[in-house]
């Protein structure tokens, strides 16, 4: 479940990895680093708040120093001297490039000529990428409501790429979600384009266990990285769908730069690291 | 010819804007977003009136939507996302009152319901949009067909169809513009004639205003026509868009105010502990709502060093350093 | 033809009407003063530059205190302490309640809850009050190309209604235009309706000679009211269609306050009246 | 988090950015208004560079439009007004261009040309409004369909449908997006990290740009990042968005740049004699644009006694009292 309008991950995901031996460093690092390293130089980065946050902040002053990152509230380009507890928090309006209203900064999402790249988080994903971050069981009367699509659906549906942060679990990566919020690869192969969309679609799916990435013919998921010390297995066993791990490498782990840099100088106060 | 028509007949206490413009069944647009610059003075006095059935429409609203809905002044919603960032990632008395049938939920998105904002405000039926798309977004419509009169509910949900200038294929998802009967805001300034300006972002807000039948507008402070005239890039509304205004300091307390103060995490945190329990809710309105005798009383109860902590530091806009754990 | 983006009237009228005797104000007085009468308290104005101005500035300190005046470009509300040569003179911007984009400004004139009155001018009306301020000619090959629209149709499409300054002549009261930029009344009774319009339409026509209205049920324009010294069978002579006259009332002159205000406190310079 | 990235390979000369993205036949929009903010340095470069066949895209233009076409630079203009106020009120270059079968026009009306705009802005393919309906604006195509190719000229001017949420009778026009391959404005300030300010009314020059392919933007001054930072409610476009970044004082002359200087209603009266006569014309060229050096050679030929005239008042942001007749 987000906890941002953008759906941005906010997980609390385990603070360490399913299986042993523990490593020098926390999932959420791991996740955070995983992510930046999707970052390329002059990327426009449309970020809630949370683990993007930080994958955003260390990608930043590590490979991508030309990266720009905004909030759909409209709040473009802040220095972010102290994190924001939300999309809404005067600390992505202080200091920024320039403050805009939601009209604009949706226009940023979907401008053609920009390489924009957005981090969501949702209840449930499918094998498509697809998620849901509206409701659990029928629409109109639902067990479980969340918060509702925020931005996005509207990031799924119009920047250039999306990466996913999830939870690891078969109540979370399911065959069939309740209500899909978020366009993924909608139902694979070309069904995102029949569908309207002229880009876009799911890069990456940044888990506490691996980085999931989608076939580029099938479009459906697949293990692309397993973090060390967890099996493709375990990451399939936690899979609420068949999974295809063949092709499951090992994850560079965070180097001590990036973890000096993330625990020092991005997050010194853990408020997100935990 | 210069605009020197005041505040004629516009001035007024919350109690008076909310009896004159926010009427049992009204559809009510509240501005800001999530935990900044929501109308709380304004929702307040809503409680407390205990209208009812309410029509609430607004894009990702927090605190404002959780306490009218919590207050039981809400029949129905359509809206993006009911949620306070990290302070509650679902609204707690939204998300109760949804699970347990005692509101209607009509999903769009961010982009969907700033759009169809901007569709009330260009004064156009509808506006498209790529957004949603083979989603349920759009597939499933959360309003029953019987209240779908064309008037302030669409009759239907979307229109989806091919561009016209376009290749096959490419879908284009048309949404009804909304036009509520009144738009609730809070600004930091208001002018002596009318004109109202915001700091920090703008959010939906004048969008919201410009679709609205009537705007209400509670303010931290009223200042010079002048003032606001020697820099009019700044400003955000005219003074013949703004039926009500009242200056009500802190008046979007517990939420931020750019400049001004930031968000109380004291309250918030207090709020998330209530939200939760019924009973605690309970005593929560009762105490912080329908006990409250007046704004100096609120503020009384918020606290001096409270309110103090919260203060913007005139160049940053928030407060550095809060503690917001 | 107008000179400004929103067609306002900066014609150049006889000084004086076409019969004698000569009286003690101007063709263009008289059309300001005749013009400032059909604006009501509260009213907001659509204005160019030119004629419109001093006419929603006469009527603005004799009887519409809180009238206010807007620019397409985008002023809304400027004192106006010097006079406009374009609707995009910084004058339009200096000490104005707010500037806002064309956007904002058009979503003004549109407003369904302000009654907003355009000021237009054109190159040629005809009897439903449509007009032309694009081309004489065919259209792919004028002989005589305008301005074009700027924001006429635009004012006359979406505003509450609008008041057409016009020069009387044969050749600008014309049977057929060349070319329809900005809609009246259409082919008139439900006309305008049937095309999609839900407000709107020309209130009257100002001209040099007189004032013309439109028939409440056929739409057709005739003479209302005749300037002192003008007699109705001129004003139909000088029309390019038959003109019903016989609802014709000679127009109260200005008086003495009406002038004073005009000539000593709106344009003491005579930058407009000449 | 700071982005200090500077301008770094953005900063150049008008001729260089003119030479990278301003085409044969590209389609560029011009911003500003009339007599306010056009980007003339561009335009003069535009000129001396004999850059042929380009596809002109704007709501109101004057100065920029007018000597682009005299110039013998446009072959096609999509365009709602072509006058310069009371110094043009039809631009003279632009009706003799158009008399005499030299550029083709498609006329649309400033609403919808700033709509077209802002649906390239948003990345929809098309924006809907209400607006010339049942009029020639709608129902004559100036574009014949042979360049109607789909991609920078749409298949057809316009598409009216009916709404499908409303009534009978109640239809609506659908107009083409626009996206420029390169738009040009001058702005009063852009910070060392490329943040774009400008003063005044924006026109649709943020749309103008959000839809472009490429921005060039010339300016009157840099400015330090810190201080555009300070107040970012108050700026118009971030680096992402532009690609070139050219300081040129008095850039826009002889139209106004507000804040900094009036219009020059002594250059604008010569233009209006010369620009009606042919051979004053190409003497106008000759004297104005080709045979003058640089920009400095430009500003002396206006002199300094009529630059300091029209300098704006600090607080009016004009020149109070300025001969303007």
């Amino acid at each position: 479940m987000s906890e941002t309008p953008s759906g941005a991950a906010q997980q609390t995901p385990e603070q360490t990895p399913a299986t042993t031996p523990p490593p020098a460093y926390t999932a959420r690092e791991m996740m955070a680093i995983a992510a930046g390293r999707f970052i390329k130089d002059g990327d426009v980065l449309f970020a809630g708040t949370g683990v993007a946050m930080l994958a955003a902040a260390v990608a930043k002053r590590i490979h991508a120093p030309h990266a720009h990152i905004f909030f759909e509230t409209g709040g473009i380009g802040p220095p972010l001297d102290e994190l924001p507890m939300a999309v809404a928090d005067t600390r992505v309006m202080s200091y920024s490039n320039l403050n805009a209203g939601l009209v604009e900064a949706f226009s940023y999402v979907a401008n053609r000529r920009l390489h924009t790249i957005a981090f969501l988080g949702a209840a449930q994903i499918d094998k498509y990428g697809n998620m849901n971050s509206t409701v659990i069981g029928d629409y109109r009367h639902p067990t479980v409501r969340f918060s509702g699509s925020g931005g996005a659906c509207d990031a799924g549906s119009l920047a250039s790429a999306f990466i996913a942060f999830m939870q690891h679990g078969t109540r979370k990566f399911v065959e069939k979600l309740d209500y899909l919020t978020t366009p993924g690869w909608l139902t694979g192969g070309e069904s995102r384009h029949h569908a309207g969309y002229r880009r876009g679609g799911p890069l990456a799916v940044v888990s506490d266990l691996g980085v999931m990435k989608f076939d580029e013919v099938t479009k459906e998921m697949y293990v692309a990285e397993h973090y060390r010390g967890v099996s493709p297995e375990h990451i399939a066993e936690n899979t609420g769908f068949a999974i295809d791990v063949s092709r499951a490498v090992e994850t560079e782990p965070p180097n001590a730069e990036e973890l000096r840099i993330l625990r020092e100088d991005v997050d010194p106060q853990r408020l997100i690291l935990g | 010819m210069g605009e020197r028509n005041g505040l004629d007949g516009k001035l007024m206490t919350v109690a008076e804007a909310v009896k004159r413009y926010v009427r049992d069944g009204c559809q009510i647009a509240v501005g800001g977003f999530t935990i900044n610059r929501n109308p709380m003075a304004l929702v307040y006095e809503i409680a407390r009136r205990k209208v009812r059935d309410l029509h609430l429409v607004a894009h990702s609203n927090g605190q404002a939507l959780d306490v009218l809905v919590g207050a039981g002044c809400v029949a129905r919603i359509e809206i993006a996302y009911g949620g306070n960032g990290r302070f509650a990632p679902t609204c707690f008395r939204f998300r109760k009152a949804v699970e347990g049938g005692e509101v209607l939920v009509e999903d769009y998105t961010n982009n969907q319901m700033t759009l169809r904002f901007l569709a009330g405000a260009l004064n156009t039926p509808f506006i498209p949009s790529k957004s949603g798309l083979g989603t349920d977004v759009l597939q499933q419509e959360g309003f029953p067909p019987e209240i779908r009169d064309g008037d302030k509910v669409a009759r239907k949900k979307v229109h989806v169809m091919a561009d016209p200038f376009g290749h096959a294929d490419d879908d284009v998802a048309l949404l009804p513009a909304l036009t509520p009967d009144v738009s609730l805001i809070h600004a930091q300034q208001v002018s002596t004639d009318g004109t109202v300006r915001i700091k920090g972002l703008t959010f939906a807000d004048l969008e919201q205003c410009k679709a609205a039948s009537a705007v209400i507008v509670t303010c931290e402070e009223i200042v010079p026509e002048c003032y606001l005239r020697l820099d009019p890039d700044q400003n955000a509304l005219p003074p013949f868009l703004v039926d009500a205004v009242v200056p009500v300091p802190y008046g979007a307390h517990p939420t931020a105010c750019p400049r001004f103060y930031d968000y109380d995490p004291k309250h918030l945190n207090l709020y998330k502990e209530v939200a939760k329990d019924d009973a605690k809710w309970a005593a929560y309105l009762d105490e912080w709502v329908y006990g409250v005798e007046s704004w100096d009383a609120y503020l009384d109860k918020v606290g001096g060093a409270q309110l103090v902590r919260i203060r913007a530091n005139t160049v940053a806009g928030y407060a550095p350093g809060l503690d917001r754990r």
